[in-house]
């Protein structure tokens, strides 16, 4: 079985759903062609009732897929940047993420909102804000944001069979990501971190891109002595505080990296909930290490500065050990 | 529209609609009362002056067909056949209620009579409609969706792209603009450049109809053709009803301290428009119903008002252990 | 001169600043008889040139109002209830939010959106959602939030000269406020917090409507002998760090308090800021008191329970006071 | 059109015309080749086919007249008498760019002149040009804004709320759609059931105008007419401008794998609708210029390109300083 692209794991599960179970269907604009987000060659595979292409037009897009999905469906609604998602915000946030609980327990809103998130592409900044951190706000919408090819495809189908609203948030800087994906059946539950490098001395929690920027700076701590453990969230919300606080329990000290803007952004609410609820195992201040607050720029010498580097991962476990 | 084209709607249908009206305006009636008695939490917004389109569209319906419903949804949950108790007891906000109390009158739902929820977002439930007629395509059924709005949210962006959107998919959906002429205090006429909310339809190659939302009979034909059309294939209709209302909210005159927004013969206009009259003065042209009748089903509609109102009032305030139920239906 | 309502107020200011700079336009719906923004009277004083009724129609308001703002006026633009603004949300945050930036410092986007934020009205999920939280974490938006007709007055003046996009976010639940409120000229400067009340063993920082509710939890815990330091942010982005941080430096303790989600809401970034900026300070755990995470329920009687009540940060500032 | 009614049009404008449709070319066709050899980040969409409508509606402008452009908009900006070396440098992500390297290929603008930038949110840039048009209107000018927007940026939301909202408004503001077909890889005869977008224009209460847009006098034609309803400030027109372009993105045949999408009948249509062909076609038929003036046009348009790569490649990246700056206005 040779490695697999992350998005070639995106379009095995989209596949292997909408094999499963009828009432799986792909909307969007250019699904059929399959502009990136993995669902080429499904159109041939299950016909245009099954991969809806559709004009653009992402508010009624996603409010058809609302609505599909309160009636028995189980959408799957590729919006391609998580940029456009903002035209399509009511749907999502007013609509998905409060009918079940605004109708009474009446509703089931089984949808996935798929994109693509954040910067890496030189595309500038109407193509690259990362988006996480607006539908982590919103309390019944689930987030996921998968670092590799593997827990793209077994977070990918949990998604789907999740009864409750997913966004699905995919990088296209990690495309290029290869990995063993089995070709049999897994799914990864929704909520559960992965440790991906167990240490004694400090949590670096994240997900998605800077995992591996995360990783990248726990070798070269190990070089310096410094043994940082390394959390892979995958799942934004609901996320696995559990994991993370029985870490900083065993380490002391903890530094959140997110690719988001700082204020408010995914690594605040990792630093808060440790600094809440360890205190007192927390033998250092927490850290964040988060992208620079500007519009994710166009030069990629520029956008390459806004994003977390492994040597900004580095620098916080250093500030946070530097302490207490 | 002539006495002779509405003949062939059939005395059970007509009948239907007669109910249906009358258990809105009382409904209705009694709901203004409550909030003046400041019973009422919230935003109240009231169909009276509307009855004839959600009475005409909902008899036209099946029960397995689904609708959208707006900020001003009373009546389209009652056409649809929805329980006066449970809707009294959400106003109210209480755990009897059709959302448990979490919903109240903008949110009123019931899934189980294909209500998928009034909506307090202008122009927010248009497109869920189209989810819904997928659906049914999707299970090869024939049901439609019927998706109502006001003309204030024809200007919506969701307007246009759910209007294209069912166009091109060919969807069986229902797009009822009911045209009361203004949007809150600004006046139809001011916030588009054309007479008609129909006169778009061209735009995405549907049918637009224009139709008197103030005749309950002529509203149900041009919903009758439209599910027609829906049933057969043919994909979406845009029927703009036009219609009055009363207040835009309940308490807007203590909350507008006196300033005018409707012109005189709007007023007018709207005073002569009852649907309910026009309906009744219809029945008597079509030799249907005597007085009797009539004045029975009057005293059903005021009874079970009265019936919804000790229902609701005498329903628990939701517990506290309600607050964080009804969030996830997964684990 | 009689206490003027919070409503009062915000009218005082943008009639002062229209009657200042003709460049000031005021464009929403039903601005013209003022539904409830303070946007009353407005339309006989400056007319129809000046205040602009629109249809509903928020995302192309928002973005005239954007392109009025870069081509040289001072646009308020009206958007009602918070909950509408996910529905302009493109025109925030990828235009207005991203234009000075992307076009290398060409453009100047001095605009105003204005919005009624959170619950308290008995008027369900659509209309009652917290918004801020959104706001803040786009990197070039600023974000006010006053809690009593004073500061209503002086921050939207001082929103309306900013040279920058202010979302401006007043609240209906402060709607029966009065206060006395200066005829004469004044401004508040964005990113000034107001210590409300000084103390000694806590700090509990705090904006908008709760800025009450934890003054009224400082006059209880003053009952039991525990002298509680209150701040009142009054601008939420850029939030003013400096006053947080020198006032943990001499309480050691800290609650963060705001009506939003708890998943990266406002009391996350606080939280985080001081527990990173502030550790050493810290001599018992940051805690956070939000809304419960649902959608706001229409019921009072739950509604009450979601936003945070004085009990709240009373059990906060307890939980912080048992520790260390 | 005939070509009778070109005459009116005059030498200079129609010189205007063609140098500003060959520098579009030019400068197109050289991106093309940068990009092809990897020197050009990001995504980039040309504007070859398409000059007529650019170049058409640009010459009917003044220079105090806005623009709003969109993703595929370097011809925009260069009909609004843009700097080719600072367009070139933003390409290439450099600090003399035009957003000094922060904005790329889709965020190219030019305050000086009046472009107010392109948009990479497909409709994102319709509502702003209002705001522009609202400006002069409170200035009392009589500038106009233009907006282009393709065949798919009419199904979004931004252009019905847009369209309606400046006809209400009556502001001067051109709706220039580029109807080439095609959004992104999907016909538009998919995406809409009307032949023509200029149809939606009649439910708002506006004109609506087709023209060929690969006809550049045409199109000036039609731009000259809505540009002084304009400023005589008789509201907005729709000018539905059918054109054609090459692919929708560079390097969109290794990225497809293959896949085709434009069908056969398209590809021959657009590759008989030349706008370059039929404007040197309409110059000889007005016996205006000599073939060796249009020539010395073509070789200046070549030479200015040439000199706008050679500025780009030797300008300098943007510094770390730049990272933080340009962020806000105000202190
Ligand atoms: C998106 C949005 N914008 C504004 C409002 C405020 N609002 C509530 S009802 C209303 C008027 C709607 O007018 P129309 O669609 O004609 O319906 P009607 O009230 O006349 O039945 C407005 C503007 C809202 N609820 N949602
Ligand atoms: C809001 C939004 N949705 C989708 C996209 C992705 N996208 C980029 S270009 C494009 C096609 C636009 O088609 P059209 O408006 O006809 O313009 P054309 O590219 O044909 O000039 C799409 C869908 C986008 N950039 N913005
Ligand atoms: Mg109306
Ligand atoms: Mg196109």
């Amino acid at each position: 079985m040779p490695p697999k692209t992350y998005i070639a794991a995106i379009r095995e599960a989209l596949g292997e759903e909408m094999g499963h179970d009828e009432r799986v269907l792909l909307i969007g604009e250019d699904v059929r062609l399959g502009v990136f987000a993995g669902t080429r060659g499904l159109h041939r595979e299950f016909g245009p009732g099954r991969v809806i292409n559709t004009p653009i037009s992402e508010l009624a897009v996603a409010g058809m897929g609302v609505g599909a999905a309160v009636t028995g469906l189980r959408p799957v609604v590729d919006l391609m940047f998580g940029t456009f998602l903002y035209l399509a915000m009511d749907q999502i946030a007013n609509q998905a993420g409060c009918m079940r609980y605004m109708f009474g327990g009446q509703a089931k809103v089984p949808i996935v909102f798929m994109a693509q998130n954040g910067g890496g592409l030189g595309a500038g900044p109407h193509h690259s804000q990362p988006m996480h951190p607006l539908f982590m706000n919103m309390p019944l919408i689930k987030v996921v944001a998968p670092s590799n090819p593997y827990d793209a495809k077994g977070l990918l189908k949990a998604a789907v069979r999740d009864d409750d609203p997913v966004v699905f948030l995919s990088q296209l800087s990690l495309g290029g990501q290869r990995a063993d994906v089995p070709d049999e059946e897994y799914t990864i539950p929704i909520g559960v971190g992965d440790l991906k490098r167990a240490g004694a001395d400090v949590t670096v929690c994240s997900a998605g891109l800077t995992v591996h920027r995360a990783l990248e700076a726990a070798s070269s701590l190990a070089e310096d002595g410094i043994d940082a453990e390394v959390i892979d969230l995958r799942t934004l919300k609901p996320w696995d505080e559990a994991m993370v606080l029985e870490s900083v329990a065993k380490t002391g000290r903890f530094v959140a990296v997110d690719e988001s803007y700082p204020t408010c952004g995914a690594a605040s609410e990792w630093a808060a909930t440790v600094a809440e609820k360890a205190f007192g195992d927390l033998r250092g201040p927490v850290q964040r290490v988060s992208n620079r607050p500007v519009p994710i720029p166009f030069s990629p010498v520029l956008e390459s500065q806004t994003i977390p580097a492994a040597a900004d991962v580095v620098d916080a476990v250093r500030r946070t050990m530097a302490r207490g | 529209m002539t006495i002779a084209a509405k003949e062939a709607i059939g005395a059970a249908a007509v009948l239907r609609i007669y109910r249906c009206c009358l258990r809105i305006r009382r409904f209705e009636e009694k709901v203004a009362q409550l909030f003046k008695k400041g019973l009422l939490p919230g935003f109240v917004h009231l169909y009276i002056g509307e009855e004839a389109v959600a009475a005409g569209v909902g008899a036209a319906l099946r029960a397995d067909d689904h609708i959208v419903s707006t900020h001003r949804g009373h009546g389209h949950v009652i056409a649809k056949g929805g329980d006066l108790n449970r809707m009294m007891a959400e106003l109210f906000g209480k755990a009897t209620g059709y959302c448990k109390g979490k919903g109240g009158s903008m949110h009123i739902a019931d899934f189980s009579i294909g209500v998928l929820g009034a909506c307090g977002i202008v122009g927010g439930g248009i497109p869920i409609a189209l989810g819904a007629a997928l659906s049914s395509a999707t299970r090869g059924t024939d049901q439609v969706a019927a998706t109502f709005f006001g003309d204030g949210a024809a200007n919506e962006g969701s307007f246009h792209e759910s209007l294209n959107l069912a166009s091109v998919m060919s969807l069986p959906v229902l797009f009822v603009c009911e045209n009361n002429h203004y949007g809150e205090f600004t006046p139809a006429a001011e916030a588009m450049n054309v007479a008609d909310v129909a006169d778009r339809a061209a735009g995405y190659g549907i049918p637009g109809v224009v139709v008197d939302g103030t005749d309950p009979l002529a509203v149900h034909l041009a919903a009758a053709d439209a599910v027609q059309r829906g049933r057969r294939g043919e994909g979406p209709t845009l029927i703009e009803a036009k219609t009055h209302r009363g207040d835009h909210a309940e308490g807007e005159k203590a909350f507008l301290a006196g300033q005018p927004y409707r012109d005189e013969q709007e007023l007018e206009r709207a005073a002569a428009g009852d649907p309910i009259e026009k309906l009744t003065a219809d029945i008597a042209a079509l030799g249907l119903f005597e007085a009797d009748v009539l004045e029975e089903i009057d005293r059903e509609a005021v009874a079970a008002v009265e019936e919804a109102v000790e229902f609701a009032q005498n329903s628990p305030d939701p517990g506290p252990e309600a607050l964080m139920e009804d969030r996830w239906a997964s684990g």
